[in-house]
């Protein structure tokens, strides 16, 4: 979305042997490293639990509003050190995140959801504010109907939109994705697909957490398997999701192997007697 | 076990109990100091002070020094009856005891324990408790009085309307009691308006009066009220007198915007002489006040903590010549007083517990650059009234 | 179901727990012991400290009823103090006889004090019953200020309703009495050659009633209507789904909450010996909400523990205030702080820093120092197991 | 004379004063979840500061130094409050109990049983017009008030302050991750507050009023019901509401003598008896929404 | 009184039929005369785009939200007249769209679901009368065998805020569990779960409907679970039901593809649980 790529310095997400822990004594991540190289998807994988959340807040400098901290490491966006910063500063860098389970303004309507999606970065003029709006609208156009609308009556796919749209606002040089497809119908989860691929084509980099394993390492460059807090794997995604274990895990395949944890477990329950 | 249960024992020929041992008469004071009420609180508090540090000086009564034992309740009944609990164990008789909800929650134990106690608060709710005795006159009392003069000074008629403002609770309750039975006595038809202590602002109330047409307004609340009504009364054209109970002016009103209506229409009535009364008891009390405390502002209740004093004496003194400084030997020594002088010029009956000790009240106006900001209009007297009101209002 | 046990977070979480298991049973010891100990006062305290005592006893009663309901069910109530009242004069009310004071008549039902006290607690849970029109509709900071109403207009009905309420004067308190035996000084008994009064015998029923107010509440959070407020109060519509009644409930949660506050009330009434309408303002309801928080919201040892402080601080300050540097005596002219307002400042210093070092409250206080504790030891670190992620090649790390 | 006529202006004049108190009520609440109790004693170390400096300051020195006085003892309020924020809005709430406790002490200490002139430019000046009376400060307070609170409101919806407020009150993580910096947004509004509670002082004790004394502060109560009458958290109605209850407030002690027996002291009770009328129709307030969330 | 006693083990569980059910927002109709049975016994899928109105139907089947006109009947009792918790005590659960979890344990919220099963008041359990302590012991029993079913046997006296999401889902699946529902509402129980996850829920959903006899109405995007697992399914868009009838039906319903799944449901979407018989094979 933005014109013209400044020259200088390469906008690069950089995370060096991250630990971060909730209250002191949840260790949710031990040392993960990570890059994302302006203009790449990297695709972040894992069970539930993992982390993948936990290093996208730390990124975006909301560890605190859940009560955790980063405890060694260091993150940098290009030139902007990002440890320990506030959020703002990492909007002010360019590092936007749609965080998991949407998040919109509820009392505020769709239009104000977005306008609010610019309140971070420098002042635009009215026009160009407006262009972008545009621009959101026409990738959702349910948004457009809804405009008016309390966002917090909006259906729980039409919120993730907004959720994603009122990113694209702030025109980010490095959007953080959690689980963007999360409750969205089939086709618009490929519009979100496309937006992605959009919004990077245009030079943006893109972090995508998602549990749908195979739409990330589809859209993704590179991939990253965190496991307990630590990086597991990691590599090009077409590699990644050809090892068996990313294909049995993430992408349920190999019906061979079928019985996996989810057969083994299955328990018998008795009809209750009252 | 537990802490010392004195009971009364002989010492010499004296008779002693509670807070009384062979060189000091311990007396409590429960007063606020932090609360609405400190201004007075404080002030008569240290009035008091100031008379027992003469009397100590002079040698004490009885062969012993006085002293004072003061908690502050800051207004709070909690903490007053929390105070007395502790400091009862400890003294001979309550020399002071303010505010009025403090009060009632306390009588039953004053009582019960039989310790004398002058109490500021002066509502005829707390006439005929043998122990618990006013100072001063009933707000009921001053009203009657009040109206009396009113009656002349505004040229009253039967049927004429006059305004009744008061403050809810006992010391507006006991106010409205007098106005509305000198009412009734001089045909005049009262116009009644309540108030909170919290209010502030008069105008509704005023707005109320002047849509009834009173011909004057009997008032007793706040003096921040007091400026209030006067004011809006004035500045709204219902220019009649305003006769007020005693606590309901300070002499800073006249540091406020209206001021001068203060001193055109406001009236006081009060059973004390003003502190800018030339009464040369009066003088020689202002003079050891200041002196003592140079920057302390002055109100009324440094006469109260005078009478509070000499009172606390008198009564010490009498009980010492009866040989009993016991809590009833001091209470029975007290309410043998028929003819105290107050020390400025009333004198005054304790023997009557279902009657105020004094019934006369001087009328009072604001006046600029006097200690206390009032000066008298008319002297200390007792309406006619005043005699079957109170046998109308006996317990 | 999911493959990924996750070891070590999955122990991590599991800590808590395990301390609390740990820590409980030296609890419950030292609370056995706390509970013995206080039966020793009457023995050895003089007046003041016990009647102080029992102001603190009335509150932990009181303010339990509104840890169940803030805490609990998440809705904040102004109007406990109106709740208080209504207990208190109940009790009066009820267990007077019919008498003239001055020259008010006031009336009175003579029920036996046990009795009285009983019915005064049904009839505050009547009268948060009756407010349940409002309870059972608001939330949260809304029922918390609509019950500010009920404070105002309880003070004007007790200033008002002179017969029952003694008006502005307020009336004096019937002796509690059990089995015919009065609690006051009258017939003192002695025992082991410590006179007991009124005072002394009411020490022991608070406690009592303390007791039964605990275990009652406890049982309550533990149990069914607890769970259903707890989820009334994190989503009503979840609990509606669930099968919770939610207007019902609340307003269940309200009267609960208002029979505490009666209980407390009578109690305190019994203390006093004397009640005034005064006592009954905002700045009571406020200290109760004080007290909830202090402790910790929510939690039934924590509302007690904070009942006990808001309550005693005060008055221990007034009393020992004088021992303060920069405190001068009452009445003098000497610059400094008078003992009152020091204790004020003390309070107002100590309910900030105690919520700003353990805003959870006092409860999870003795939690947090056992955790911090346990961090001081530090978390096994891997060191760091990989440099830069540029490359194209697979990497695989083995944790 | 008009009695209805001039009850009804009493009435407005009142409520435009509260409303000035019941809008930074809001505005905290809506900035920090949390209800301010120490409101109040801001309202009066605004009047204090007043006070204080108008024969040096002159009055308009003085307001504007009590202005901002009052907004940084907001501020350093909200600074407390922040440490406290993350444990539920309970804590906060209690915490300005605290401050509240503090504020107060020292300030009735210094004001003692002092009635304090403020130096306000109007003194007991009247204006009459149309058989009613009214007080010059009064007139000014509903200018101002008008002034102040259309300004504040129009900000509120259309600029971009406001709408970073808007969405702080409704998610502060994902206000934060759109850049809001909630620290120094909170602050802001608490300094507003702050400011608007100096000036709704000067009018407070203005002349129907004798002048500040040290229970000032708790007329800032009936900014409670106020701000619950309006609905919570709305800040036009807060306005509302502010109105609704000086109008109650007026009528009652107005119409005393006709309410009877109910009279007695009614119009300290009369916000809250609205209140509770209100509050049984619309559980939400007059112009407050239902929650706006589903499920 | 919303207390309830379990159907016997050999009857089946009543019908559901909404019948012309209309809910209207301001300037707008989220559900526009929607009409579907729910045969005894059945997995009933409800599917359709995003605001189709699949959430605004389960808010009226659980008495969330009131409709405009219309009925639906489980039974004999018509649930557009009923609050929500007398349509919980008729044995109607269900799970949310976005968790909803009380604080706690998973023991406290899964004992939350057995509310309308017990009945102890506030008397009894603040005395601990023995029948409310019995009570309480007998269904916790029960919960817990509904944890260890559900996977969260390991979890049980863990608290809730302390699970990650996965967890959490199947916390809230456990909870409409303990309600021993004859009906049970899932909106999108799989929505965030990676995909051995969703098979495993899957697997849960159908052994709970062959081991109770339940009726389930699933809301889902992931339709290749959905016509994997369901008996029946109901499109709706813009709140009309667009298509009804069997998974097979329903798939190569133009309209269906034309409004929801964009290309029929053989090639699943991306990553979405693969139709059983055709595993996705993306060419990245
Ligand atoms: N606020 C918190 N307090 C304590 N522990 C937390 C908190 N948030 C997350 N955790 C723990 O940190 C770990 C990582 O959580 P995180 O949310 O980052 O996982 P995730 O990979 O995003 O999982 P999901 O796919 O379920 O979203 C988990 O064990 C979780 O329980
Ligand atoms: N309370 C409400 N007020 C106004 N509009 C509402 C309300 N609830 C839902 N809507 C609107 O009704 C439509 C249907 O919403 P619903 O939540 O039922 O959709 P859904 O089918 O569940 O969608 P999704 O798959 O995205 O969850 C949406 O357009 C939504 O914006
Ligand atoms: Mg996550
Ligand atoms: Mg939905």
């Amino acid at each position: 979305m933005r014109s013209t790529a400044p020259p200088a310095p390469p906008d690069t997400l950089d995370v060096r042997h991250l630990t971060v822990a909730y209250g002191r004594s949840v260790h949710a991540l031990h040392g993960v490293s990570l890059h994302v190289p302006p203009g790449r998807i990297v695709a972040l994988l894992g069970a539930n639990g993992a982390g993948k959340s936990t290093l996208l807040r730390a990124v975006s400098g909301t560890l605190p509003l859940h009560n955790g901290a980063v405890e060694g490491g260091s993150i940098a966006f290009g030139p902007t050190v990002l440890t320990g910063r506030d959020p703002a500063a990492a909007v002010a860098a360019g590092v936007v995140q749609v965080p998991e389970g949407r998040r919109v303004f509820a009392a505020l309507t769709v239009e104000e959801n977005l306008r609010a999606g610019q309140l971070g970065t420098a002042r635009r003029s009215r026009a160009e504010a407006r262009a972008t709006a545009e621009r959101v609208y026409g990738l959702f156009p349910v948004l457009a109907e809804r405009r008016h609308q309390a966002a917090g009556l909006l259906s729980g796919g039409e919120q993730q939109m907004l959720a994603m749209g009122r990113a694209l606002m702030a025109r980010p040089r490095l959007l953080l994705l959690d689980e963007p497809s999360l409750g969205l119908a089939p086709q618009v989860v490929r519009r979100i697909a496309e937006t992605v691929r959009e919004v990077h084509r245009q030079g943006t980099g893109v972090l995508v957490v998602e549990q749908n394993a195979a739409l990330a390492l589809e859209l993704a460059d590179h991939a990253c398997v965190l496991e307990n807090g630590r990086v597991r794997l990691e590599g090009p995604a077409g590699e990644l999701s050809r090892t068996d274990e990313v294909r049995r895990l993430y992408l349920g395949e190999e019906p061979g192997s079928e019985n996996g944890p989810a057969a083994a477990e299955v328990r018998e329950l008795a009809r209750w007697a009252g | 076990t537990k802490g010392t249960d004195r009971s009364t024992d002989a010492d010499g020929a004296t008779r002693t109990g509670p807070g009384v041992s062979a060189t000091t008469i311990t007396l409590g004071v429960l007063t606020d100091l932090s609360g609405p009420g400190a201004p007075l609180g404080k002030a008569s508090l240290q009035a008091q002070q100031l008379y027992f540090d003469r009397v100590n000086a002079a040698g004490g009564v009885c062969g012993r020094k006085v002293e004072l034992l003061v908690r502050d309740h800051g207004y709070d009944v909690q903490k007053a009856v929390a105070g007395y609990t502790e400091i009862q164990p400890r003294i001979a008789a309550v020399a002071q005891l303010l505010g009025s909800p403090q009060t009632t929650a306390l009588l039953d134990s004053v009582e019960r324990d039989g310790l004398l106690t002058l109490v500021g608060g002066n509502s005829a709710s707390l006439l005929g408790h043998p122990h618990v005795r006013l100072v001063a006159t009933t707000y009921g009392v001053e009203m009657v009085n009040g109206v009396d003069f009113l009656v002349g000074r505004a040229a009253l008629a039967a049927g004429d309307k006059v305004g009744l403002v008061y403050q809810e609770g006992d010391y507006g309750a006991d106010a409205a009691a007098g106005a509305r039975f000198a009412a009734r006595k001089a045909g005049l038809t009262l116009v009644e308006q309540t108030v909170k202590a919290t209010d502030t602002d008069m105008t509704a109330q005023v707005t109320a009066l002047r849509a009834a047409g009173v011909k004057a307004v009997l008032f007793s609340g706040t003096p921040g009220q007091t400026a209030s009504l006067v004011g809006v009364a004035t500045a709204t054209g219902l220019r009649v007198p305003v006769l007020a109970s005693s606590p309901a002016f300070v002499a800073q009103l006249l540091d406020t915007p209206v001021k001068a209506a203060l001193e055109q229409s406001l009236y006081v009535s009060s059973s004390l002489p003003p502190l800018g009364s030339d009464a040369p008891a009066v003088t020689g009390l202002l003079a050891d006040y200041r002196a003592k405390y140079p920057t302390e502002p002055l109100n009324q209740a440094v006469e109260v903590g005078a009478v509070d004093g000499k009172l606390m004496t008198d009564a010490l003194t009498a009980a010492c010549k009866a040989g009993d400084l016991s809590r009833n030997g001091i209470t029975a020594a007290l309410n043998g007083l028929h003819a105290f002088d107050n020390g400025f010029g009333t004198v005054q009956d304790y023997s009557r517990t279902d009657q105020p000790p004094s019934l006369k009240t001087y009328v009072l106006q604001p006046a600029d650059g006097v200690p206390g900001g009032l000066k008298t209009v008319r002297d200390a007297a007792e309406a006619p009234a005043v005699a079957e009101f109170l046998a109308a209002t006996k317990n | 179901m999911s493959d990924t046990p996750s070891a070590t977070p999955l122990r991590v979480r599991t800590g808590p727990a395990g301390r609390l298991s740990r820590t409980l049973r030296p609890r419950r010891a030292a609370a056995a012991a706390g509970g013995l100990l206080l039966l020793l006062p009457p023995f050895y305290l003089e007046a003041f400290w016990l009647q102080t005592g029992l102001f603190a006893m009335a509150a932990v009663v009181a303010a339990i009823g509104l840890t169940l309901l803030s805490g609990t069910a998440g809705q904040l109530s102004l109007g406990h103090s109106f709740f208080l009242a209504v207990g208190a004069y109940g009790y009066t009310w009820l267990a007077d006889t019919p008498h003239r004071a001055g020259l008010q008549h006031l009336s009175g039902l003579a029920l036996p004090p046990l009795a009285a006290f009983a019915a005064a607690v049904l009839l505050a849970g009547a009268a948060g019953a009756l407010f349940s029109p409002i309870s059972g509709r608001l939330r949260g900071m809304y029922l918390g200020i609509a019950t500010l109403a009920l404070v105002f207009l309880g003070q004007h009905v007790l200033l008002n309703a002179t017969p029952v309420t003694g008006g502005f004067n307020g009336r004096a308190v019937p002796p509690m009495s059990v089995l015919g035996h009065p609690f006051d000084s009258s017939g003192t008994t002695t025992v082991l050659g410590v006179p007991f009064g009124g005072l002394e015998q009411l020490w022991y029923f608070g406690l009592l009633l303390v007791l039964l107010a605990c275990l009652a509440a406890r049982n309550l959070l533990r149990g069914r209507p607890g769970r259903a407020l707890g989820a009334l109060r994190d989503s009503e519509v979840a609990a509606a789904v669930m099968g919770v009644p939610t207007a019902r409930a609340r307003a269940a949660a309200f009267t609960v909450s208002s029979m505490y506050a009666g209980a407390g009330g009578a109690l305190l009434a019994l203390a006093f010996q004397r009640i005034v309408p005064d006592h009954f303002g905002l700045a009571l309801s406020m200290d109760f909400l004080a007290m909830v928080v202090v402790g910790g919201l929510g939690s039934v040892g924590g509302a007690a523990a904070g009942a006990v402080f808001v309550t005693l601080l005060p008055h221990l300050l007034g009393r020992y205030a004088e021992l303060l540097p920069l405190v001068v005596a009452p009445g003098s002219t000497e610059a400094g702080l008078t003992a009152p307002d020091a204790a004020r400042f003390l309070y107002g210093a100590a309910l900030v820093l105690t919520l700003l070092f353990s805003p959870a409250g006092l409860a999870r206080l003795p939690g947090r120092l056992a955790r911090s504790r346990s961090t001081a030891a530090p978390h096994p670190r891997t060191p760091a197991d990989q440099d830069d992620t540029g490359g194209a090649t697979l990497k695989e790390h083995t944790p | 004379m008009n009695t209805l006529l001039q009850t009804l202006f009493d009435g407005l004049a009142l409520g435009a004063v509260q409303a000035l108190i019941a809008l930074g009520f809001t505005l905290v609440h809506k900035a920090s979840g949390a209800v301010n109790f120490a409101h109040g004693s801001l309202l009066l170390l605004g009047g204090y500061l007043v006070a204080e400096f108008h024969s040096a300051l002159g009055f308009v020195g003085a307001l504007t130094l009590a202005a901002v006085g009052t907004a940084a003892a907001a501020v350093l309020e909200s600074l407390v409050l922040r440490r406290a924020r993350r444990s539920g809005s309970a804590t906060p709430t209690i915490l300005t109990i605290g401050v509240d406790i503090l504020l107060l002490t020292e300030l009735a200490r210094r004001i003692g049983g002092d009635v304090l002139a403020t130096g306000d430019p109007w003194g007991a000046g009247t204006v009459t017009f149309g058989g009613i009376t009214v007080a010059q400060s009064r007139i000014a307070a509903l200018l101002t008030t008008t002034l102040l609170v259309g300004a504040f409101l129009a900000a509120f919806r259309w600029s971009r302050w406001g709408l970073a407020m808007r969405a702080l009150a409704s998610d502060q993580e994902a206000a934060a991750l759109m850049g809001v910096r909630a620290d120094r947004l909170r602050a802001g509004a608490w300094a507003l507050a702050g400011a608007l509670a100096a000036v709704a002082a000067v009018f407070l004790a203005a002349f129907p009023t004798s002048g500040l004394d040290r229970t000032t502060g708790q007329i800032a109560l009936a900014a409670f019901p106020a701000a619950v009458i309006g609905g919570l958290g709305s800040v036009g109605g807060a306005l509302v509401g502010s109105l609704v209850v000086g109008l109650a407030q007026a009528a009652a002690a107005g119409y005393q003598q006709q309410l009877g027996a109910l009279g007695h002291g009614a119009s300290a009770v009369a916000p809250y008896a609205v209140m509770v009328l209100v509050l049984l129709v619309r559980p939400q307030g007059l112009l407050g929404s239902k929650e706006a969330a589903r499920v | 009184m919303n207390h309830r006693t379990v159907r016997p083990a050999d009857a089946p569980p009543p019908v559901l039929v909404v019948d012309r059910a209309t809910v209207r927002f301001a300037g707008l109709t989220a559900l526009d005369g929607v009409s579907f049975t729910v045969a005894p016994g059945t997995v009933h899928a409800l599917i359709g785009p995003n605001g189709a109105g699949k959430s605004t139907c389960f808010n009226v089947l659980s008495g969330v939200r009131r409709t405009a006109s219309g009925s639906v009947r489980f039974g004999d009792a018509e649930l557009t007249a009923l609050p929500p918790h007398r349509i919980a005590a008729l044995g109607v659960a269900r799970t949310f769209q976005n968790i909803v979890l009380t604080r706690g344990t998973v023991a406290d919220n899964l004992m939350l679901g057995r509310h309308t099963l017990t009945r102890a008041g506030y008397a009894a359990t603040a005395l601990r009368l023995p029948g409310a302590v019995r009570e309480q012991r007998r269904h916790r029993e029960r919960a817990r065998e509904i944890a260890e079913f559900t996977g969260l046997g390991a979890r049980f006296d863990t608290p809730v805020d302390l699970l990650p999401y996965g967890d959490r889902k199947r916390v809230e699946l456990a909870r409409a569990l303990c309600m021993e529902p004859e009906l049970l509402l899932l909106d999108e129980p799989v929505a965030g779960l990676n995909t051995a996850e969703r098979a495993a829920m899957a697997e849960t959903v159908t052994a709970v409907r062959d081991a109770l006899g339940l009726s389930v109405l699933i809301v889902e995007h992931d339709t290749g679970l959905i016509m994997r697992i369901a008996d029946a399914v109901t499109v709706l868009d813009f709140g009309r039901v667009i298509a009804d009838g069997t998974p097979a039906q329903v798939r190569n319903d133009p309209a269906v593809i034309a409004a929801y799944l964009g290309t029929p449901a053989q090639d699943a979407p991306v990553g979405e649980t693969p139709v059983a018989d055709t595993p996705a094979e993306e060419a990245p």
